[in-house]
C-alpha cells in the first residue's frame, strides 16, 4: 500500500499542488484527473521522485519514502511513465528499456546481451515492431510513449503510474497497453491513471480521485459516480459533453480552395493528394506511423517532398515552414516541448511571435501595451497565467497549448495545419479548442488535422482521409462516427496489404 | 524556506539581477582601486577606462547577438577578422582621409563575407559554433598573412586617428561612438522584428522554424552582424592605435565571450541583452586595470583573474537545481 | 508494417556511426600525406609521428568523455602544463624520483578535475565558464611551480618513450592502453550514463542515475587522461616549460567534433576523437611536405582543418533524422 | 616531395656542396618574426645564386611546442643538412633536437636560445641590449626619479634575462623608484591600454622603461590624454621612429638599440659557415643567458644605437618609406660573421 500524506509543491509564488493525500491499494487502479494545470503531473513526479514535496510524505508499506530521489523510488517498487517521456533520443530503444538498471555481469561490465534479450522481450509484449539498436530519436512519437510506458513496465513495479500515458496512442494501442496493465493489476500492483479520456477511466479505473487547482476534492468510487459528477468536481460547474458538430463547415464548402496538394512523395509518402477548402476541417486518420506525420510536414516544407502544391497566391512546394508561414500556412506541431513552445520566454512574446514571425527583420515589431490582441486571445482562450510576463514553462501542459493556439490565431493564417492539436488537453479545455477550430473555419480558415484520437476526428471534422502506409486509402464524409473511422482504418489496412507494399517498395 | 527559494530564483534566473550585480560588483572594484591610490578614480582616468572598454564593449557586440542566437553560439573569430579589419583599412586607406570611406567599406563588405561563411558553416555543416569559428580564425589569420606578405602597410587617415584617440569636451570620441552603437542595438534588440526573434530563435530554434521564423536567414545573419561588429571595432582600433600589426585581434577574443557572460547572457542563448555586455566589458576592464595598479605578478594575475571570474559566476550563472 | 526498420541496418548503421566520420578523414589524411611523404611508413617516421599525436590523443579521450556527458573542460591544456612543470621540478629541483613525480604529477591533475567537477556539478555553474576561469588559474599554478623553462627527466624516461617495444613504438602501446583504459569506464555503467547525461540529463535523472555524480566524474575522467599526456608530453620533450600545454585545450575540442562527437552531448565516440586526433597531426605533415609556402601555411591548414569539419557536419546532417531534431 | 640532401648529410662538411637549410620558426603572427623571416629568406636567395644552398625550408609552428617538433621531425626525415630554429621553448626542443643530431644534422637555435651543451645559439645579447637601455634612462635621470617598466611577456626566456639586466642596473641607484612593473605583451595597443591607466593614476611619472613593439603604444596614450611622454627608452618600429623625428624638436628624447629581425640572416651566415666546415672561435662561444651553466651561444652584439645624435642619419637612411610595424634591421655582413669563426 502507498500512501500519500498532505503533499504540496510550490514554485516560488506559484502553488502547483496544496496538500494532497490519496493511497494506492494494491489490485486496484486507481484514476488522477482534473483540468490542465491542476497539479496531476506534480503529484506523478513527486511520487517518482523527480520532484522534491515543499511539505508532505510518501509512505511505501509503512516505510517512509525519501524523497527527491528517483533511484529510491525506483527501489522501493515505484515506476513511472512520465507525461512529457523520460527517454535520452540519442540512446537506442534497448539501452532507454533497462536506463538505470542495466544488469552488471563480471568485473562490472554491461551485459549487453542480456539488455537486448529484456528489451526484446519487454517490446513483443507491447507488440512494438521496432528493433531495439534504433536511436529512440529516430522513432515517431507515438513509439517513443509506448517505449515510455514500456521502461516502467520493464521494472516490474509494484506500482506503477502512468500519466497521460495513453494520450499520444491510438485505440489499437491503447486496448493492448491496458491489457497488460490489468495483467499487472490482477498480480497485485497498484496503478495510478493520469488521463483526460473519461472511456479508458470507466473502462479499467476502481476509484478516481480528482484535483481542483492543486488541492483534492475528493475520492470517488466510480462504479458509483457519472461523467458529469466528475466533471463538475474537475471545474466546478456542469458543462455539456455533446460534440461540437459542423454546423459552420457545410455552408461556405467549396467556396473556394485554401490548399490543393498533387502527389506528395517521398521516402515516407507515396503520393498523396488533398484537398482542404475555405472553412473545411479535414482529419486525417489511420493507424499509427503511416506517414500522417510527414505528411503534414511535407505540406509546410519542413522536410523534403516532391509533388505540387497550390495554396492562395502561391503555386509550388513550400522550401520551409517560413515560406508556408508567409503564404499563410500555419502549423502547429505535436511536439509541444520541443517544436512548439519558447519555454524560457513570456507568454506574451509567445504569442507576437505569429504576428512577427514572417515580418520583415528590420521593421519595428509589435509592441506590448499598443496593442490589446494578446491580451484578448489570452482571455477568449482562457489561458490560465499570473502575468503575460511569466515564462511559458511555469503553464501546463494544457495551458501551453493554448498558448500555441493563440500563437496561430494572432498570425491570422489561411491555413491551420494541426498534428494531435489536444494531446494532453483536459475535456473542457478540448471542448473549448474544438469550439475554437470550428470557429476558425467558421472565419474561412482551412483546417486540416492529423489526431491519434478517432473520436476528436469525429467529433469536429468534416471530412476524413484514412491513410495507410504513406497514401490516402479512403475519405470518410457525412455522418462521422469515431468507430467508423477506427474501423476504415484496419480495414483500409487490410484491403491495401498486397498493393500498398508494392506501391511503398517503388517509392523507396 | 519560502524566502531562500525565492532567493535562489532570484540569482539563478533574472538576468536583471546580474547586471545589478555587475553594476555593483565594477563599482566596488574602482572602489578598491581608489583605496590604493587615489589616482584609480581621478575622472580622467574613470574616462580612460571607460574608452578602453569601449573596444571591449565594441568586440563584444557580435559576441553578444551570437550567443544570444542560440545553438551553443560563440564566435571565437572576432580576434582574427579584427585584425584583418584593421589591415585592411590601413592597407588600402594608407593614412588618407579621402581613401577612408572605399576602405571602411571594402573592410565592413568583408567582415559581413567571413561572418557569413561562419554562419553557413553552422547552419548548412552544422560544424558546432565553438569549432567553426575557431577553424575560420585561422583561415583569416592566414589571409592576413598572405595579405600583407607579413607586414601591413599604411596607417590610419587622420580622421579616423582622431576618432581614436580625441576627444570633445574632454570625453573620447570612442566612449560617444560606443555610446551610439550600444543605443542602436539596444534598440535593435529591444523593439526590432530581429532582435525578438533572436530572444526567441535563440530559446528554442526548432520552436522558432515550425513558427514560420526565417531561422536560416537569422542565424546566418547574425554570424554576419558579428562579422559586421568586428569590423567596425577593427576600424576603430586601427584610429585607437593608429598604425596596425598582425595580430592586434587576438586580446579580445576570450574576453569579449566573458564579458558576454559576466554581463548575464547565458551562454545557452535566448536570455540576456547588450546593456549586460557593456557592464561586463567595463567591469573587467577595471578588474585588469585595478590588478595592473596592485603590482600583481603575472602568476598570480592570472590565478586572481580566474578566481574572480569563478566568484562572479558562480553568483548568478548557477544553473536551478534540477528538482 | 515497418519494412524499412528491419532491411540491413546493421551496415547502414556502421556506415551511419559518428565514429566513422573521424576514421574516414583519418584515412582521408593517411593517403594525402603518404603521397606527399613516400617515407611515412617507415618506422622511425610512425615512431616519431606517434610521439607527437600519443599526448593529444589522450587529450581528446579525455575531452570526449566530459563532451559526452553534456559539458566541456577548457582546462586540460593547463592540467597538461601542470603535470609537466610539477613532475619536471619535482625531479630535477626536489631529487624526487621519476615514478614518485609522475604518480604526484597525474594526482595533481587529477586534482583540478576534482575541483572542477565539484564547481560545475554540485555548485552548478556552467561548465565553459567553469573550465575556462580554472584554465586561468592553473596556468598561474604552473607559472608559480616553474616561472621558467628547464629541468630535465632522466634520460632513460624519453628514450623509452621514443623507442619500440616488442617491435611496436612504444607511444602506439601508450595509446592502446589509453584507449583501453577509456573501454573500462565505456562499458561499464558510468560509460553508459555518461552518454545518458549529456544526450537528456533530465531524463537520466528520472531514470535513477546520479546526475550529479556522473558529471563530477566526467571532469574527473577528463583531467586523468590529460595529466596522462601531460606526462606523455614530459617524456616526449624530457624537460619542463610552463607555457607547454596552451594548445591542447581548442585542439583537443577540434578532434572531438572531428570525429564526430556532438558538442551539444550524448553522441559520440572516444574512437572517432581518436581518429579525428590522428587527422590533426597528419594535416601538419601534409602541409610540411606539400611545400607550402611560409606565408600560406597558416591558411592552407586553416582550410583543410574547416574542409574536414564540413565534411563532418554534413555527413552527420545527413546520418538519420537528426537534422530535425536538430534545430535546423 | 621535398629534395633531400643526404649526400651531404652526414659530415655537413665538403666546400662546393649545395645545402637543404630548414628554418623551424615557432611563430609567424607578429610583424617582427614575418621581417625576419623575409631577412632570411632574402639572405638566401643570393646564397642560392651562389649554389651554396640548394633550397630553404621554412616552418612555422603556431607558438605550439608539439608542431615545432614535429617540423623539426618532418626536416630530420626529408634530411636536410642544417636546422635553424627559433624555438617555442627552450628546454622541450632538446629530444628532438638530439635525434637530429643523431642523423648527422647541424641545429642552429637562433633569436631565443637552448639549454643544450650540444648546439650552438646565435642571439642577440639579451642582456647587455636591455642593460643599455636601462643605463641610458638611470643616467638621463641623474639616478633619480619614479619610473614605470613595461615588459613584454612573462614565462618567455628572452623576457627572464631583460628583467634581470632592468633589476641589476635600476638596483643600483637608490634614488630611482619603480612605480610599477606591467606587461605590455609586446603589443602596442596592449601597452597603450595599461599606459592609460598608468598616465591617469600616478601623476609623477619621470621615465618609462620599455622594450620592443610597445613604444609607440606608450606614446599614443600620452598623445591621447595630451601630455607629453616623458624620458623614454622607445622602440625599434618605424612608427616610433616617426614620432621621435617629429618631436625632437619639442624635448621628446629617447634612446633605441636594435633588437634587428636580421638575427635570422645573421644565423643564417652562420649556419652556411658551419656547413662549410668552419669553426667557431673559442672566445665566440659564451655562457647560455637562460641556463649560465652551459656555454654555447653566441651573443651578437647589437649592431646599432640610436639616440638624439643619429636618430635622422637613421632615419633617412633605412627607415622612412617603410610600414610602420617594419623593425630597425640589420645584420652582420658575411665578413663580420668571418670574424666570429677560426
Ligand atoms: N517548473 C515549474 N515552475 C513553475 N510552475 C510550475 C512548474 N511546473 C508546474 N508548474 C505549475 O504547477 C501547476 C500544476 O502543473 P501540472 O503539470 O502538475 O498540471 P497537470 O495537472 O499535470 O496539467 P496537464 O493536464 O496539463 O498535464 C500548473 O499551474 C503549472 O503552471
Ligand atoms: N528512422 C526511420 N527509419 C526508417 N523508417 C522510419 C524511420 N522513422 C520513421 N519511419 C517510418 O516512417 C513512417 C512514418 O513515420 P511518421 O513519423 O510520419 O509517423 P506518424 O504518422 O506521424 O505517426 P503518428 O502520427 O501516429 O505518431 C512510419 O511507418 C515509420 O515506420
Ligand atoms: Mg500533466
Ligand atoms: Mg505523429
Amino acid at each position: 500500500m502507498l500512501t500519500i500524506e498532505g503533499l504540496r509543491k510550490e514554485y516560488g509564488a506559484v502553488v502547483a499542488l496544496q496538500g494532497a493525500s490519496l493511497s494506492l491499494v494494491p489490485g486496484t487502479i486507481h484514476a488522477l484527473l482534473g483540468a490542465n494545470g491542476s497539479g496531476k503531473s506534480t503529484l506523478v513526479k513527486m511520487l517518482g521522485g523527480v520532484v522534491r514535496p515543499t511539505e508532505g510524505m510518501i509512505w511505501v508499506d509503512e516505510q517512509r519514502l525519501e524523497t527527491g530521489s528517483p533511484a529510491h523510488a525506483i527501489h522501493q517498487g515505484i515506476a513511472v511513465s512520465y507525461q512529457e517521456t523520460s527517454l535520452v533520443p540519442s540512446m537506442s530503444v534497448a539501452d532507454n528499456l533497462l536506463l538505470g538498471i542495466e544488469p552488471t555481469g563480471k568485473a562490472g561490465y554491461v551485459a549487453r546481451r542480456a539488455i537486448r534479450e529484456r528489451a526484446a522481450e519487454i517490446l513483443d509484449q507491447l507488440e512494438l515492431n521496432i528493433p531495439p539498436d534504433v536511436p529512440v530519436a529516430e522513432l515517431p512519437t507515438n513509439a517513443q510513449h509506448l517505449l515510455e510506458i514500456g521502461k516502467a513496465l520493464v521494472k516490474r513495479p509494484k506500482y506503477l503510474v502512468l500519466d497521460e500515458a495513453t494520450a499520444a496512442l491510438r485505440r489499437e494501442e491503447v486496448k493492448r497497453l491496458f491489457s497488460i496493465v490489468c495483467g499487472l493489476r490482477d498480480e497485485g500492483a497498484a496503478i495510478l491513471f493520469v488521463s483526460h479520456r473519461f472511456d479508458e477511466v470507466y473502462a479499467i479505473c476502481d476509484r478516481a480521485t480528482v484535483l481542483r487547482n492543486g488541492a483534492v476534492v475528493g475520492t470517488r468510487s466510480l462504479s458509483k459516480t457519472s461523467r458529469e459528477e466528475l466533471i463538475q468536481d474537475m471545474i466546478g460547474q456542469r458543462i455539456s459533453l455533446e460534440p461540437v458538430r459542423q454546423e459552420t463547415g457545410n455552408s461556405i464548402k467549396k467556396q473556394s480552395l485554401r490548399l490543393k496538394a498533387r502527389s506528395l512523395t517521398n521516402s515516407e509518402l507515396g503520393g498523396v493528394d488533398l484537398e482542404v477548402s475555405a472553412g473545411e476541417i479535414v482529419g486525417i486518420g489511420g493507424l499509427q506511423g503511416q506517414g500522417q506525420t510527414a505528411l503534414l510536414r511535407a505540406l509546410i516544407g519542413a522536410i523534403l517532398v516532391r509533388g505540387d502544391l497550390e495554396t492562395e497566391g502561391h503555386r509550388g512546394l513550400f522550401r520551409n515552414p517560413s515560406h508556408a508561414a508567409e503564404s499563410g500556412v500555419r502549423f502547429i506541431s505535436g511536439d509541444r516541448g520541443r517544436e512548439g513552445v519558447f519555454g524560457q520566454r513570456s507568454i506574451y512574446e509567445n504569442i507576437m511571435i505569429g504576428r512577427i514571425a514572417t515580418s520583415p527583420l528590420w521593421q519595428r515589431a509589435w509592441q506590448r501595451g499598443k496593442n490589446r490582441a494578446v491580451r484578448d486571445l489570452v482571455e477568449q482562450l482562457k489561458i490560465v497565467h499570473h502575468s503575460l510576463t511569466q515564462e511559458v514553462r511555469g503553464l501546463s501542459g494544457g495551458n501551453q497549448q493554448k498558448v500555441l493556439f493563440a500563437r496561430t490565431l494572432a498570425s491570422r493564417p489561411n491555413v491551420v495545419i494541426l498534428d494531435d492539436p489536444t494531446k494532453g488537453v483536459d475535456v473542457s479545455t478540448r471542448m473549448e479548442i474544438h469550439r475554437l477550430l470550428r470557429s476558425m473555419a467558421g472565419a474561412g480558415v482551412g483546417l486540416l488535422i492529423a489526431s491519434s484520437d478517432d473520436e476528436e476526428l469525429a467529433g469536429v471534422c468534416d471530412r476524413v482521409l484514412i491513410m495507410y502506409e504513406g497514401r490516402i486509402v479512403r475519405e470518410l464524409t457525412g455522418d462521422l462516427q469515431p468507430s467508423h473511422i477506427t474501423k476504415a482504418s484496419i480495414e483500409g489496412a487490410q484491403s491495401e496489404k498486397g498493393k500498398g507494399a508494392e506501391t511503398r517498395a517503388d517509392s523507396l | 524556506m519560502a524566502f531562500t527559494e525565492r532567493v535562489k530564483q532570484r540569482l539563478g534566473q533574472s538576468s536583471r539581477n546580474s547586471l545589478g550585480i555587475a553594476v555593483g560588483v565594477a563599482v566596488l572594484l574602482t572602489a578598491v582601486g581608489g583605496a590604493f591610490n587615489r589616482g584609480f578614480v581621478s575622472p580622467s582616468n574613470l574616462l580612460n577606462l571607460l574608452a578602453i572598454s569601449s573596444l571591449l564593449g565594441l568586440a563584444a557586440a557580435g559576441q553578444t547577438l551570437v550567443v544570444l542566437s542560440g545553438g551553443e553560439g560563440i564566435d571565437l573569430s572576432i580576434g582574427a577578422v579584427i585584425s584583418l579589419s584593421a589591415v585592411l583599412t590601413s592597407q588600402i586607406s594608407n593614412g588618407q582621409n579621402g581613401l577612408l570611406l572605399p576602405a571602411v567599406v571594402v573592410t565592413l563588405v568583408v567582415g559581413v563575407l567571413l561572418g557569413l561563411v561562419n554562419g553557413l558553416g553552422i547552419y548548412l555543416a552544422q560544424v558546432p559554433p565553438l569549432i567553426m569559428t575557431l577553424g575560420m580564425s585561422s583561415v583569416i589569420e592566414g589571409i592576413v598573412l598572405v595579405y600583407t606578405q607579413g607586414q601591413p602597410k599604411g596607417q590610419a587617415p587622420p580622421f579616423l586617428a582622431a576618432l581614436g584617440t580625441g576627444q570633445v569636451l574632454g570625453i573620447p570620441w570612442l566612449i560617444i561612438v560606443w555610446a551610439m552603437f550600444t543605443l542602436i542595438i539596444w534598440y535593435v534588440l529591444k523593439y526590432l522584428v530581429y532582435g525578438r526573434l533572436l530572444f526567441l530563435v535563440g530559446d528554442n530554434r526548432s520552436a522558432g522554424r515550425m513558427s514560420g521564423v526565417p531561422v536560416a536567414k537569422l542565424v546566418v545573419g547574425t554570424y554576419a552582424l558579428s562579422g559586421f561588429f568586428s569590423a567596425c571595432t577593427g576600424i576603430l582600433f586601427l584610429g585607437y592605435t593608429n598604425t596596425t600589426y598582425l595580430n592586434i585581434g587576438d586580446v579580445y577574443i576570450l574576453p569579449s565571450v566573458a564579458a558576454v557572460v559576466v554581463g548575464g547572457t547565458a551562454l545557452s542563448g535566448g536570455r540576456g541583452g547588450y546593456i549586460g555586455t557593456v557592464v561586463g566589458a567595463i567591469l573587467l576592464t577595471v578588474l585588469d586595470s585595478l590588478l595592473t595598479t596592485l603590482h600583481m605578478g603575472e602568476a598570480t594575475r592570472g590565478i586572481i583573474n580566474g578566481v574572480v571570474l569563478l566568484v562572479l559566476l558562480s553568483i548568478y550563472t548557477r544553473q536551478p537545481k534540477d528538482a | 508494417m515497418r519494412t524499412r526498420f528491419s532491411s540491413n541496418q546493421t551496415a547502414t548503421r556502421i556506415f551511419r556511426s559518428p565514429a566513422m566520420i573521424g576514421w574516414v578523414l583519418f584515412l582521408l589524411g593517411l593517403v594525402a600525406n603518404a603521397i606527399v611523404q613516400p617515407t611515412l611508413f617507415k618506422l622511425s617516421v610512425i615512431n616519431s609521428n606517434l610521439g607527437l599525436a600519443a599526448p593529444l590523443v589522450m587529450v581528446a579521450i579525455g575531452q570526449t568523455a566530459a563532451v559526452l556527458a553534456g559539458g566541456i573542460d577548457l582546462s586540460v591544456g593547463a592540467i597538461v602544463t601542470l603535470t609537466n612543470v610539477l613532475v619536471v621540478s619535482l625531479c630535477s629541483f626536489h631529487h624526487t624520483g621519476f615514478w614518485l613525480a609522475a604518480i604526484l604529477g597525474v594526482a595533481a591533475g587529477i586534482a583540478v578535475g576534482v575541483v572542477n567537477g565539484f564547481i560545475i556539478s554540485i555548485v552548478r555553474i556552467p561548465a565553459l565558464l567553469v573550465t575556462f576561469a580554472m584554465m586561468s588559474i592553473i596556468n598561474g599554478v604552473a607559472l608559480a611551480i616553474l616561472p621558467q623553462p628547464g629541468g630535465q627527466i632522466p634520460a632513460d624516461i624519453y628514450q623509452i618513450y621514443g623507442n619500440t617495444v616488442a617491435g611496436l613504438p612504444f607511444p602506439l602501446l601508450l595509446i592502446i592502453v589509453g584507449v583501453l583504459l577509456w573501454v573500462v569506464f565505456r562499458y561499464r555503467k558510468i560509460g553508459r550514463y555518461l552518454i545518458a547525461v549529456g544526450g537528456a540529463a533530465g531524463s537520466s535523472r528520472a531514470n535513477g542515475i546520479p546526475v550529479t555524480k556522473v558529471r563530477f566524474q566526467s571532469y574527473v575522467l577528463s583531467a586523468m587522461f590529460a595529466s596522462l599526456a601531460g606526462l606523455f608530453l614530459t617524456a616526449e620533450v624530457s624537460s619542463g616549460d610552463p607555457l607547454i600545454g596552451a594548445s591542447y585545450a581548442l585542439n583537443s575540442l577540434a578532434a572531438v567534433v572531428l570525429g564526430g562527437t556532438a558538442l551539444a552531448g550524448g553522441r559520440g565516440s572516444v574512437s572517432g576523437s581518436v581518429g579525428g586526433a590522428l587527422f590533426l597531426i597528419l594535416v601538419q605533415n601534409i602541409v610540411y611536405f606539400a611545400n607550402v609556402p611560409s606565408y600560406y601555411q597558416t591558411l592552407v591548414s586553416g582550410l583543410i582543418v574547416v574542409m574536414g569539419l564540413a565534411t563532418t557536419g554534413v555527413l552527420y546532417a545527413r546520418s538519420g533524422k537528426w537534422r530535425l531534431t536538430n534545430g535546423r | 616531395g621535398t629534395p633531400t640532401g643526404k649526400g651531404t648529410a652526414s659530415s655537413g662538411g665538403g666546400s662546393g656542396k649545395s645545402f637543404v637549410i630548414g628554418v623551424a620558426n615557432g611563430y609567424i603572427g607578429n610583424d617582427w618574426r614575418t621581417q625576419m623571416i623575409a631577412d632570411v629568406q632574402q639572405v638566401a636567395k643570393t646564397y642560392e645564386k651562389q649554389g651554396v644552398i640548394s633550397k630553404l625550408i621554412v616552418e612555422n609552428a603556431n607558438n605550439d611546442v608539439t608542431q615545432q617538433i614535429s617540423q623539426i621531425q618532418n626536416m630530420i626525415n626529408s634530411g636536410v643538412n642544417a636546422i635553424m630554429i627559433d624555438p617555442v621553448s627552450a628546454t622541450a626542443l632538446v629530444p628532438a633536437i638530439q635525434k637530429a643530431q643523431k642523423a648527422g644534422i647541424l641545429v642552429i637555435p637562433f633569436d631565443g636560445v637552448v639549454n643544450n651543451p650540444k648546439v650552438t645559439n646565435i642571439t642577440t645579447d639579451q642582456y647587455s641590449w636591455a642593460k643599455g637601455g636601462a643605463e641610458w634612462l638611470a643616467d638621463q635621470l641623474h639616478g633619480k626619479g619614479n619610473i614605470i617598466l613595461m615588459d613584454g611577456l612573462a614565462g618567455v626566456p628572452a623576457e627572464n634575462i631583460r628583467a634581470q639586466a632592468e633589476q641589476d642596473v635600476f638596483s643600483k641607484y637608490p634614488g630611482i623608484h619603480v612605480l610599477q612593473k606591467v606587461f605590455g605583451g609586446w603589443a602596442e595597443a596592449t601597452a597603450e591600454q595599461k599606459m592609460t591607466s598608468l598616465i591617469a593614476t600616478y601623476p609623477n611619472i619621470d621615465g618609462i622603461y620599455t622594450q620592443d613593439g610597445m613604444g609607440m603604444g606608450i606614446v599614443q596614450a600620452y598623445t591621447a590624454a595630451h601630455k607629453t611622454p616623458p624620458l623614454m627608452t622607445g622602440d625599434v618600429t618605424v612608427g616610433f621612429f616617426k614620432y621621435w623625428t617629429e618631436h625632437e624638436n619639442s624635448g621628446f628624447h629617447s634612446y633605441v638599440e636594435s633588437n634587428p629581425p636580421g638575427i635570422g640572416a645573421t644565423a643564417l651566415e652562420f649556419t652556411v659557415n658551419m656547413l662549410q666546415g668552419k669553426k667557431l672561435k673559442s672566445s665566440s662561444i659564451q655562457a647560455n643567458p637562460v641556463d649560465t651553466s652551459e656555454t654555447n651561444t653566441v651573443l651578437v652584439k647589437s649592431p646599432l644605437t640610436v639616440t638624439d645624435s643619429n636618430l635622422q642619419q637613421v632615419w633617412n637612411s633605412t627607415m622612412k618609406g617603410k610600414p610602420s610595424s617594419y623593425s630597425l634591421d640589420a645584420w652582420l655582413t658575411p665578413s663580420q660573421v668571418d670574424a666570429y669563426f677560426q
